[in-house]
């Protein structure tokens, strides 16, 4: 290890998590739950504050560690640092909830938890250090292990099993694909660090497989459309705060593998992977919120919306890969900056979302929102926290999501300079779809918040339902505080993100994003301009003379409680309220193009007339048909194959003898013109 | 110095001036109803009486209930500091640029609909769940309508594109220009809440969104949320006539400009009052499963916008 | 010279003769005939190895020959006609191939044996070379036995006649491989045939027959 | 001397139990101990070869070099796993004394003939063992007699026989032709022999010769289509047997294969015997892969999984120099871990009742340890980090990308997910549920699960790090493979 200053944080790190993992295995009771977490929690700070010194001071930390076949090498430059920071502030987070969530869950479930907590907060702070293939798909497949783990903690959860099984057949699926793709580019050298495979000159063929492979092995991770299918079964079963981990971080590791092989190493490309790449995205986005309108569980709401943002994530990068096509390093650093802006945003969002969620499912032991209500009186400090976070995911300033999502429209925009107008003109689709997918997800969560926290409570789990401990909150307020910040903050993240993407091939015009005095600028040259910090006192200076001038000149103010109006209904009972069916039913007829929801109505009419009808039985059902079209033919093929070949084991001896002779013979004529 | 005068002063007058705007509106409908029609202070009457009355707050409605008629006049209000009224460039267009304006928006309607599901009554639920989409069916519109005046002006900052249009008054009637214009104007009309979208002035249970949204608002609450929603209005008149026509709008801190520029302004608030007071007398409200067809029209209409601007450049 | 020319008309000769004895299974039914023709058949194997070792005056394959003859010729034929007596009732009435089929496909895999052989014969200045195709013909034909047939006890003869047919290779390839290894392989195959024997009578008293066509309960 | 130990520690066992007609349990007992000598013996041959020197006995007609000491260390702590959890040492209540016996018997036997078969340096002799593989394993395996088991072990000891009896004309081929070369010796057979003569042997015979041999001894190795008996044997075969089987007796069939490989390589270079090879090893891979996908009885699932491993190894062999030390390294990682996991899957049987997967659940409630090692060795099948085969078949992918077979390791790839997501499957199956009811809860004699568990932790430790003696070990048997 060089740089004597982050080689001791380093350290830390790799003792502490370990520890954790030990400590769960031994220690029982709170005691080992306050050990657990306190590793978690002091690993992911070292990670912090190895990642600060990284990115402050730019120099790359290295080291290696022996190992069979080749030594495992790990790097942490900027981009990996930016990405540390990620996995830093949720793991921290999180350890400090997962101690007040383990209490009073059974021990198995705390061993296997707090375990792979520890080894996959290794395993993330890990993967953006690997400098070499080897070391790569290594952690890369550990850290799979753990999350697999994780999704496993609870076995006896209607689903779990099934869907921890999906979560790791789709991800080793990639795994091969990373394989691959690393093995066909370095000619099936063990290279020692990724810098050699910049050096590795391929021809277009073997760039765009390489490619394709990349952009699915990563894909399959961060849960793009059609490759999400595990997304949304794995992240509702695991744990809170480790779905918290895995929907924030777990799933940018895709986002970074796919930022680090197109950017840093693999070197610009034909226009055709930035559309792809674009296309994906808005696709995902789309879809993801869509999805998410109709789902009713807490948690699986949330997994489509993690589809969602990735989409996001994902437009960016294919804008970026765009504008480096058409040689606009600016637009295609203003891109990329927006893409991993959003990438920490959305980290920080959705685990606070995550958080919260789980507070509401440790205290009323349902993720039925059609079961809840009313929660914002029993439990008022998890409502605001789930509140700003609900917020910032639909993009309302001044708060985190809006920033990111401002400069990714600023980046479209600037499509309008791209000089193939053909391409040009998917710009402002671009820009329109991703509008329409943060104004759905305003409408979604204005659903989930108002139909889980407001009103009246829909079922006794609900009513008697408790405000979650102190180190769950501690957990929550971190994050509240780093979304508000990084709302108002975007004029410090911005130029660091131009300098760790000038460092990229090709990007290095990035030094120039810029953001003066405290305004975020979109570009040097024009294209828009605001400041978050300015917005945000702006909206505080007019709340204050507002308040002031109603004090002063409006007549005094009398309020009196009654109950609902709602035109004169005398009764108010729960059943009455709206439901989130009912909510998002506009929406599922306006796209119902899209769902292709399955409806059967049964209509029982009165023996004598069909015009007394005696009960009407509707159900309608949204299932995913990405799912139907694709995966359920392939695995009905590979089915039918098995049983195909099964037939072969057919039982009777002469066959088996026959089958032997017919290999003999045909190998002595194959054997003849072989060379 | 002045200049910042002259942007509080205008943004106070918007304030004041949106509940006339709406009191002229009904109007007009009125005499075009061949109805004597309230004054056009009416609406003025009205603030006054609520801001007097004591509010009723259901027991069900938690402090967001409460909080988010402050909230949605904040954000409004807000946002009448950056809108170009008289004068461009305004010190604060730095600070906001048209992105930031129609996300401020949202977040009024966000909090709107929360305090539609809090009493828990179904007609707020049923108005969020409506105010939701149709605001979440207007974005896209607005989006690339913005698409097309930046790429037009070159940037998405309000002053900029005004200037941009001042110093080439042609510009504004290229087709481009007029079909965004087209869009942004039937935009205007969903999220302002109009005919043929929403019915400002029908209490029907089943046809209303706005209105049912804040039903259960009453005394002072229901005071800022129809001036917010007045206060809105005018923001997308002004945004109609100082985006599109910034003809007349003073670009020195003079007083023969500011005069004139009022005037302008006046003129055209006008205009665009008896532009909607003539749709809405004349058209019948839209299904609300049918609404979604006129806003993919406009989705369209902003789509050509963009492209017409490419073609042409 | 002449003696060469007697020795490879010899050669031939008997492992023609070998051949026949294996063709002769395929359209016969009882064991009784099975067994016999086994036994002439060893007793042709013998008599060519030890034929050869006249000829080549490579004595250790007199032993050979002896061998052969004591364990194949004789002590096996005494065994399975043992087995014979007791299992004679079911005779192979219904093999997967008819007679006909059989000897025609016999007659094809003795061509297939003549063109796979064609290298080594090329290869070899043996006099006894010209009877390889026949030796490698009689290994096919019995693996053709053992597939088609279905009662144990034919398989049996049938991988009986294929370590024929693999000595008889040895003998004419190579004069007879090294001592050692010959002993070996003769252990072998009487291990071999032994523990078949105590499956054969496994086979009978579970499933009531020795049928084979009944063993495939376990499948996939 | 080490080699007389070696082969003479099972055959006194052997003759122990044969003259003991009572007392079976002693005779077990006797036995375990005896297989630790096998273990040492192995470890001073290690380091006679790591010196450089390969240990000849006998006029040279036994003979260890790198490659057979690789083979010589799996089969013996194979054996001494499988005499270790066998039915001598914890006594079986369902097993009659006779039945113990005739176990250690044969099974003794059975590791005496495949030592044999890996330190004979003459090919004749090696082949005469493993023909003796087949005939003292077929004779254990019904060793509770069964309509299924008898059915297989007759599948088994016809199948085989016919297969080896075919490598025995390969064998004859080849030596006819070294006679042609250098006319008759007793020497001829003797491999170190055939290999200096081999640049000079006869191409299109040695064609002929090694496509008799791969069947025959592929047969052994079941390598598809010659596989077919594989699933039978070795699911129906007791558990300790089906160990040995699965473990080792494949890899001393691989390990006659690489003799060959070597001769005919140098007789006719080396792209005839990999494209033969390479066309073998992925079919039975194909084979493997889908027979997985729906496959309703564990024992035959992990006899699947190795006819996928044998496949593997063979790609190996076919992919150079990096690939003959991956196929090494493979195969060491398979024999620890497939025994295991049959031994563990004898317990399952035990319990159960049953080789039905569907019948199995609960199997972490049922029995937390076995369950857990099962676990944790299926996932280690699958080739999951840390474990051993994570590496090995990370080399073997590698070396085929390295050779320029981009297709082939792709399509590789491919399949192996579908192993990974099949096998998978059914272990979530098995491990979880709620359980069978009346079903009894908890270990019994766990004391049997330490040589397992120590097992599986030898797998991840090679998973971590590949000690300098062993790696020298492998690279000098791959160079014996690939002179």
């Amino acid at each position: 290890m060089n740089a004597g200053g982050a080689e001791i944080w380093l350290r830390i790190l790799l003792v502490a998590f370990p520890i954790g993992a030990v400590a769960a295995l031994v220690v029982r009771g709170a005691l080992g739950r306050a050990i657990v977490a306190a590793a978690a929690a002091v690993g992911s700070a070292a990670g912090f504050a190895l990642a600060a010194m990284v990115l402050g001071w730019g120099e790359p930390v290295r080291g290696s560690f022996a190992f069979p076949l080749a030594p495992l090498v790990f790097r942490l430059d900027p981009l990996g640092a930016f990405f540390l920071v990620v996995t830093a502030i949720v793991g921290f987070a999180a350890s400090l909830y997962s101690f007040g969530y383990g209490a009073g869950s059974p021990w198995r479930v705390l061993r296997t938890t707090g375990v792979n907590l520890n080894l996959l907060l290794l395993g993330l702070s890990l993967q953006v250090m690997a400098d070499s293939p080897l070391t790569f798909l290594l952690v890369w497949e550990l850290m799979s292990l753990a999350a697999y783990f994780l999704v496993l903690a609870e076995p006896d959860e209607p689903g779990a099993v099934n869907a921890a099984t999906w979560y790791f057949g789709v991800t080793h699926a990639g795994f091969a694909a990373l394989f691959a793709m690393f093995f066909l580019w370095s000619g099936g050298a063990l290279t020692a660090s990724f810098v050699e495979l910049r050096a590795v000159p391929l021809d277009g063929a073997l760039r765009d497989a390489v490619f394709l492979l990349a952009l699915v092995g990563f894909g399959t991770k961060a849960g793009i459309i059609p490759l999400h299918i595990w997304l949304p079964r794995a992240h509702p079963v695991a744990p809170s705060h480790a779905s918290a981990l895995m929907s924030g971080v777990v799933l940018k590791m895709g986002v970074y593998g796919l930022v680090r092989v197109t950017f840093d190493l693999l070197g610009s490309g034909p226009a055709w992977w930035g559309m792809l790449v674009l296309a994906l995205g808005t696709v995902s986005a789309l879809l993801g919120v869509l999805y998410a309108l109709m789902q009713h569980d807490l948690k699986r709401l949330l997994a489509y919306h993690s589809i969602e943002n990735i989409g996001i994530i994902f437009m960016g990068l294919g804008a970026a890969l765009l504008f480096r096509t058409y040689d606009l390093p600016l637009l295609s650093a203003l891109a990329l900056a927006a893409a991993l802006y959003h990438t920490l945003n959305h980290a920080c969002f959705k685990a606070l979302l995550f958080l919260g969620a789980g507070a509401v499912v440790r205290a009323t032991h349902t993720r039925n929102i059609e079961e809840l209500g009313g929660l914002i009186r029993r439990m008022p400090r998890t409502a605001f926290a789930f509140l700003i976070g609900s917020a910032a995911i639909s993009t309302l300033p001044p708060l985190n999501g809006f920033a990111s999502e401002w400069l990714l429209f600023q980046s479209l925009l600037g499509g309008a300079r791209i000089p193939a107008q053909s391409v040009a003109v998917l710009m402002p689709v671009g820009v329109g779809l991703l509008a329409l997918s943060s104004g759905l997800a305003a409408a979604c969560f204005v659903k989930a918040f108002g139909i889980t926290f407001l009103a009246i409570p829909r079922s006794p789990h609900a009513e008697a339902a408790e405000e979650a401990p102190r180190s769950m909150q501690a957990g929550m307020f971190l994050l509240v505080a780093a979304c508000v910040g990084l709302g108002l903050g975007p004029a410090f993240v911005v130029p660091l993100l131009g300098r760790l993407i000038a460092r990229l091939p090709g990007l290095e015009p990035a030094i120039g994003l810029h953001a003066a005095n405290g305004a975020l600028t979109g570009l040097p040259d024009g294209l828009g301009q605001m400041s978050p910090p300015a917005v945000a006192l702006g909206l505080v200076a007019v709340a204050v003379v507002v308040a002031v001038v109603l004090r002063a000149l409006a007549p005094p103010f009398r309020l009196r409680r009654g109950a609902t109006w709602g035109c004169g209904r005398l009764l108010q009972t729960p059943r009455m309220q709206y439901t989130a069916t009912s909510f998002a039913e506009p929406l599922r007829r306006v796209f119902a193009q899209l769902y292709r929801p399955t409806e059967d109505l049964t209509v029982e009419v009165h023996p004598d007339s069909e015009y007394f009808v005696r009960a009407i039985r509707y159900e309608s059902r949204v299932h995913p048909w990405v799912e139907r079209l694709l995966y359920q033919p392939l695995l009905a093929m590979v089915r039918g194959a098995g049983r195909r070949v099964r037939q072969m084991q057919a039982g009777s001896v002469h066959l088996y003898l026959a089958y032997m002779c017919a290999a003999l013979v045909v190998l002595l004529f194959v054997a003849r013109w072989l060379p | 110095m002045t200049s910042w005068l002259v942007e509080l002063g205008q943004s106070t007058a918007a304030l004041l001036m949106a509940p006339a705007l709406v009191g002229l509106i009904r109007w007009l409908k009125a005499r075009l109803q061949n109805r004597c029609g309230a004054p056009i202070w009416q609406p003025y009457f009205e603030l006054h009486k609520l801001f007097a009355k004591e509010a009723v707050v259901s027991t069900n409605a938690s402090w967001l209930f409460r909080a988010a008629p402050y909230v949605v006049f904040t954000s409004t209000v807000a946002i009448t500091l950056v809108v170009p009224l008289m004068l461009v460039p305004l010190p604060f267009d730095g600070f906001a640029d048209l992105l930031v304006v129609v996300y401020l928006l949202l977040l009024g309607t966000f909090f709107t609909a929360l305090a539609g599901l809090d009493p828990g009554s179904p007609f707020g639920g049923m108005g969020s769940s409506r105010g939701m989409t149709v605001a979440a069916l207007a974005e896209p519109t607005v989006a690339v309508a913005i698409f097309a005046l930046a790429s037009g002006a070159g940037s998405t900052n309000l002053g900029h594109i005004a200037s941009r249009l001042i110093a080439s008054p042609m510009a504004a009637l290229t087709p481009g220009h007029l079909l965004a214009f087209a869009s942004l104007f039937i935009v205007m009309l969903a999220e302002a809440g109009r005919l043929p979208i929403d019915n400002p002035a029908t209490h029907l249970e089943l046809t209303m969104i706005h209105e049912a949204m804040v039903l259960e608002y009453s005394g002072r609450y229901l005071a800022l949320v129809e001036w917010a929603s007045a206060v809105k209005l005018l923001i997308f008149f002004c945004l109609l006539a100082n985006l599109f026509v910034p003809w007349g709008i003073a670009t020195t801190v003079s007083a023969p400009a500011l005069v004139l520029a009022a005037a302008a302004l006046v003129i055209k608030l006008g205009m665009l009052c008896v532009a909607v007071a003539v749709l809405e007398t004349r058209v019948a409200k839209l299904r609300l499963f049918r609404v979604p067809e006129l806003l993919s029209v406009s989705f369209v209409l902003a789509l050509l916008a963009v492209t017409s601007s490419f073609v042409l450049r | 010279m002449m003696a060469g020319g007697l020795f490879s008309q010899l050669s031939v000769l008997g492992s023609s003769l070998a051949l026949v004895f294996g063709l002769f299974v395929l359209w016969r039914r009882s064991l009784g005939a099975y067994v016999s023709a086994f036994a002439w058949q060893s007793g042709v194997v013998a008599g060519v190895a030890a034929m050869v070792a006249h000829f080549s005056g490579d004595h250790a394959l007199y032993l050979v020959a002896a061998l052969v003859f004591g364990i194949k010729a004789i002590a096996i034929p005494r065994l399975l006609t043992v087995m014979g007596r007791r299992f004679g009732g079911d005779r192979e009435s219904h093999p997967y191939v008819n007679t006909e089929a059989s000897v025609l496909s016999a007659a094809v895999l003795v061509l297939v044996a003549y063109s796979v052989t064609r290298p080594v014969v090329a290869l070899s200045q043996l006099p006894t070379r010209g009877a390889i195709p026949l030796a490698m013909g009689l290994t096919f034909v019995s693996l053709f036995v053992v597939i088609s047939r279905k009662k144990a006890l034919t398989q049996i003869i049938g991988f009986l006649m294929l370590e024929n047919s693999i000595a008889l290779l040895a003998v004419l390839c190579t004069y007879g491989i090294p001592l050692i290894v010959e002993i070996g392989v003769f252990l072998d195959a009487l291990m071999g045939f032994l523990v078949m024997q105590v499956f054969v009578y496994r086979i009978h008293e579970t499933f009531e027959s020795l049928d084979v066509e009944q063993l495939r309960h376990l499948k996939h | 001397m080490p080699l007389f130990l070696l082969l003479g520690a099972p055959l006194l066992a052997a003759v122990i139990a044969l003259m003991r007609s009572r007392y079976a349990r002693l005779t077990g007992q006797v036995s375990v101990w005896l297989s630790l000598v096998p273990i040492g013996a192995a470890g001073y041959l290690w380091r006679e070869v790591n010196r450089g020197a390969p240990v000849s006995a006998a006029g040279d007609l036994v003979r260890a070099d790198a490659l057979s000491v690789v083979l010589i260390s799996c089969v013996s702590i194979v054996a001494a796993l499988a005499a270790w959890l066998g039915p001598g040492w914890w006594g079986r209540e369902d097993l009659r004394d006779y039945q113990i016996r005739r176990f250690v018997i044969f099974s003794n036997l059975f590791t005496l003939t495949m030592l044999a078969a890996v330190v004979s340096n003459n090919v004749g002799l090696m082949w005469v063992a493993i023909e003796a593989t087949t005939i003292v394993s077929a004779v254990l395996i019904p060793l509770r007699l069964g309509k299924s088991s008898v059915e297989a072990s007759w599948k088994y000891l016809l199948i085989g026989s016919v297969g080896i009896a075919l490598a025995f004309i390969g064998t004859v081929l080849a030596y006819f032709d070294f006679v042609q070369r250098a006319g008759a010796t007793t020497q001829a057979l003797n491999w170190t022999v055939l290999v200096t003569a081999a640049p000079h042997l006869h191409p299109d015979v040695m064609r002929l010769a090694f496509v008799f041999l791969l069947v025959g001894y592929g047969t052994k190795a079941g390598l598809a289509p010659m596989h077919t008996w594989l699933p039978d044997a070795h699911s129906e075969a007791p558990a300790p047997l089906s160990a040995m089987m699965s473990g080792v007796l494949l890899a001393v069939a691989l390990y006659a294969i690489m003799r060959w490989k070597t001769v005919v390589d140098l007789a006719l270079g080396t792209p005839f015997t990999n494209r033969l090879l390479i066309g073998l090893g992925l079919f039975s891979l194909v084979i493997a892969a889908f027979s997985l996908v729906t496959q309703r009885n564990y024992k035959r699932m992990l006899a699947y999984s190795s006819i996928e491993h044998t496949g593997l190894t063979c790609l190996g062999l076919a992919f150079g120099p990096l690939g003959v030390f991956a196929a090494l390294l493979h195969l060491v990682n398979h024999s620890l871990v497939k025994s295991t996991m049959f031994l563990l899957s004898g317990r399952l049987h035990e319990r159960y009742g049953t080789t039905n997967l569907a019948a199995v659940t609960g199997l972490l409630r049922t029995m937390p340890w076995t369950g857990a090692l099962f676990a944790a060795g299926m996932l280690a099948v699958i080739g999951l980090p840390p474990f051993g085969l994570f590496i090995s078949e990370f080399a073997l992918l590698r070396a085929g990308f390295a050779t320029g077979h981009r297709l082939l390791a792709v399509v590789m790839l491919a399949l192996l997910v579908l192993v990974f997501v099949s096998l998978l499957t059914h272990l979530n199956r098995m491990l979880y549920g709620a359980g069978v009811e009346g079903l009894r809860r908890g270990e019994d004699h766990a004391g049997a699960l330490v040589p397992l568990a120590l097992c599986l932790a030898v797998i991840v430790a090679l998973g971590l790090v590949i000690p300098a003696p062993f790696w020298r070990l492998l690279t000098m048997g791959a160079a014996v493979v690939t002179r």
